[in-house]
């Protein structure tokens, strides 16, 4: 069965979420691989937004992080206030997705502005809950499309912390990166590649980022999704919202 | 609305208007509009099309924020351009993360000098925001960071129903509504419907917000059109992906603001323009809670 | 119950049983008394009979606390022979205000390394308790005080339902049952009746603890007994006057535990024991809460 | 009609309640003072409890601070964090009743110990609320009954504190001490006879004033309960749980 790039993407961090219980869910690929997950090898896992929403089942692809479809069915609707401070700070979630419009080699992250601060080229999103996360999830997956833009040697603007050393947070922090070329994990706080995804070859990394990539002893290469894996995605987003 | 807004509101207030996702009274931004007001600052967690309108509106002169954007479709086009390119003028930015709002929010609600948080470390967020700073651990542990109250001079709290005392219950995603309101020094509750006070005190459990701090009540369904009301309507996902284009072009917006605000009377005119066939294709069906027993105990 | 409290609660452990005047779970402290557990520390806000039980069968050697006594009717003589004459033994005192223990839950349930309230300025209560202290409002403004988090080995909460993997949901007074739980190491639920998940999810905004942070879910009916659960028994108001009476002997106290405690299997022989006529003059009447829609989005 | 000492104190605390909005309540003397005056001088009253409950309107006479009659047809009911927090802390209470086992000419209470707190005579119940509650209420009501044992010189233990100076609350200290011989209102920080009851003399309150008591320029005399305030009272506690 033929794939695109991003499903290639939501079924490599489905994977890896094997064993995971609470996960700290965004919207769009996150959600499509936490969905994934549950139904594949992480029959278990809590999905857990930061709009308040835990357990959550929801009937239809929710198009927002607090999309009423979430609620209906859920095991617990509670305050902001409650779910970071009750869930997230105190360290139950175990792994928590972040986008990026930037990452760098310790893996922290610039979800902010592109160019100075105060004057910006492009104002971006902002942190979000982003910066807390990054400190106290246990782990944190970073899910981002690949290119000399988006890893670069040096941040415009560091939204949240990767590895740099001791924190206020409780987490471990960046655990894996997963782009549409492959997988990395840190080693000693640096960005390591770890697999790449069927048919992309070293070159195509080292050429999408913006610092020399380090390598893992043993690179693997991912298996290609399963009609399985193929079939549950599709139906999870029936008019490719988020699987362009 | 109209007198509520006009009375409580004066030009160059601190106001929010929370509801994350869920409950966010674009009735009363609107209003806010219309009436031409002058120089406010947004409270809110997230500047979304709300804060795009009041922006190109000339209504808002600043933000106190943790995330800006259209949610799950890109770009806010009227801030981006104030804020990149000061166009038409500036708009002054507070940033913090979510979690910094909410707990801005709790110390203001809380009669708190600051409430202390484990976020921020290693972020440059403290260092354009001074207001964000560490904090020593008395017990000698490591330092933690701390923000300060947030106190709107009025907080606008949409729920899906309240007494005319302004007992308000919400259900669903209640966000930071309660404690927006408890931090604020007046409150507007705007509710999908008004109910009798038997129905608030059937269930005081879901009462969020008590009458006791509320200043104005006012009734304003489908007041949170384009977002949504938990068992009332569903969040109008096309009317976001419009906007997209709407706000890329200032005529388009001016236009659009024309249209949909500045020559409509008010909300309900707002509602009966967006037309029967719409607000029924939002129309959830049934999924009602259940009851339980509180037991008469006289 | 005889399993849970066997396998989650060692001798030695720092226990915490919730429920302000309401949803106090007496079925768990007396299998505590009846598996002659030894050395337990008891966090609760107002140790009241169940404490005073607790003391005499030797179960417990400190308490932490804010507020002693026989609410409504006057003292804990077993609690007070242990403090004022270490009789038979002392009991350490770990002493707060009521918003000082629930704020050192809310720390331990925050993952914050301390929490600040405006309290115990001019009070003799930090002079007796060096973990409340003082600390600076890094604005500058006047210092407040700060109690440390309590994270007790294992929370006992007793609420009115819960799914079988432990979701559990409260109306009426909620205490702190809420951050006392997430403050736990371990969790342990004991509710009046196991609902479906169904149940449960038909009203996700009543689920103050979930699952995924209990250890075990224990079906005890009437377990709140002399206290209340709201809509299903009221307050035994007699037990609690003649209470008085028995805890001021210590003869007949003995008597007391050895006939409703050590003698009876569990707590389904004591609910027999008090007899259907009494339960049913604690039984309420209705008060339905009526229900809310949380919409069919499918 | 004849009335009982008690009766007194109570329709004296109802009558100062006159135009009050946001009463946190104690149970007791305090519950029927507010029960009477919310019948009376103070129809908008709000009865506040420190269990939660918000706006109660009890159907029956409440026995304990949180009994299920203050919960059924409340306004709110709310966690205990929240009460102290949002109601207390914020500043919202108008005005809160405590009781004491020792009160000073400061108004500073003792419901801790009496003796020495490491080996006390007697182990009363401690603060609960009232530390916070005296720091935090706009005005502190004392309802407390008068002798040379409560009203002493040195407390053994300050439990809440009245006029010291400044403090960490935001609230302005005790306002009035109702007992069986009258009321007394502070001057620069100072107890001072406003009021007898009935019947009462000067020299019966200082016989039960363990300090020289101040007295007002102006010493009026309590009005004896109306029978509509004693027909209200004695409805509300029929069985006299608390009117002996």
């Amino acid at each position: 069965m033929s794939y695109t790039p991003t499903e290639m993407m939501v079924v490599a961090a489905a994977r890896n979420l094997a064993g995971v219980r609470n996960c700290f869910v965004g919207i769009g690929i996150p959600n499509l691989a936490c969905s994934l997950a549950k139904r594949s090898v992480a029959p278990d896992l809590e999905l857990i937004y930061e709009s308040g929403v835990v357990g959550a089942d929801p009937a239809r692809l929710p198009l927002s992080i607090g999309d009423p479809s979430l609620v209906v069915g859920a095991r617990s609707v509670t305050s902001m206030f409650d779910l970071f401070s009750l869930y997230l700070q105190r360290g139950l979630i175990d792994v928590a997705f972040l986008g990026a419009a930037q990452v760098d080699r310790n893996g922290s992250i610039n979800t902010t502005v592109l160019g100075p601060y105060e004057k910006p080229d492009v104002r971006l999103p902002g942190s979000g809950g982003a910066v807390e996360i990054a400190l106290n999830a246990d782990q944190v997956f970073i899910i981002v499309n690949q290119s000399r833009r988006t890893f670069v040697e040096k941040l415009d603007f560091v939204t949240s912390p990767g590895h740099i050393g001791p924190t206020t947070g409780r987490g471990n922090g960046p655990a894996l990166v997963v782009t549409q070329l492959g997988t990395f994990r840190f080693v000693n706080g640096e960005m390591t590649l770890k697999s790449l995804h069927p048919g992309v070859s070293r070159e195509q990394v080292f050429d999408a980022t913006g610092w020399e990539m380090s390598v893992d002893t043993a690179v693997e290469e991912n298996e290609a999704p399963t009609s399985d894996e193929l079939d549950v995605l599709r139906n999870l987003d029936p008019n490719r919202v988020y699987l362009k | 609305m109209r007198e509520a807004i006009d009375s409580l509101v004066p030009d160059g207030s601190v106001v929010s208007i929370e509801g994350f996702t869920h409950l966010i009274c674009f009735a009363a931004g609107h209003e806010l509009i219309r009436q031409r007001k002058k120089d406010l600052t947004l409270c809110r967690l997230t500047p979304d099309v709300i804060a795009d309108q009041l922006a190109a509106a000339g209504v808002i002169s600043g933000l106190v924020f943790s995330w800006l954007g259209n949610p799950g479709v890109g770009s806010l086009h009227a801030v981006r351009r104030r804020i990149e390119g000061s166009d038409p003028r500036p708009l002054h930015l507070e940033e913090y993360s979510h979690f910094g709002m909410v707990a801005r929010y709790t110390a203001g609600a809380s009669g708190l000098p600051f409430f202390p948080l484990r976020s921020y470390a290693g972020s440059d967020l403290p260092a354009v925001n001074p207001k964000i700073v560490t904090i020593q651990d008395p017990y000698g542990g490591q330092p933690v960071y701390a923000v300060p109250p947030l106190n709107p001079d009025v907080s606008i709290v949409h729920v899906q129903r309240a007494s005319a005392g302004g007992d308000a219950q919400i259900w669903g995603i209640p966000g930071c509504q309660k404690e927006s309101a408890f931090a604020a020094g007046r409150v507007i509750v705007v509710c999908e419907e008004i109910v009798s006070d038997e129905v608030i005190r059937s269930d005081p459990n879901r009462t969020l917000i008590p009458g006791t701090i509320v200043d104005a009540v006012v009734e304003a369904p489908g007041g949170c059109h384009p977002s949504y009301a938990q068992g009332f309507y569903d969040r109008d996902n096309p009317f976001y992906l419009e906007w997209d284009a709407i706000s890329r072009d200032t005529g388009r917006l001016d236009e659009w603001l024309e249209e949909w605000v500045y020559s409509l009377d008010d909300h309900a005119a707002y509602r009966e323009k967006l037309g029967s066939e719409r607000w029924s294709a939002l129309s959830p069906g049934d999924a009602p809670s259940g009851q339980v027993n509180y037991g008469d105990y006289s």
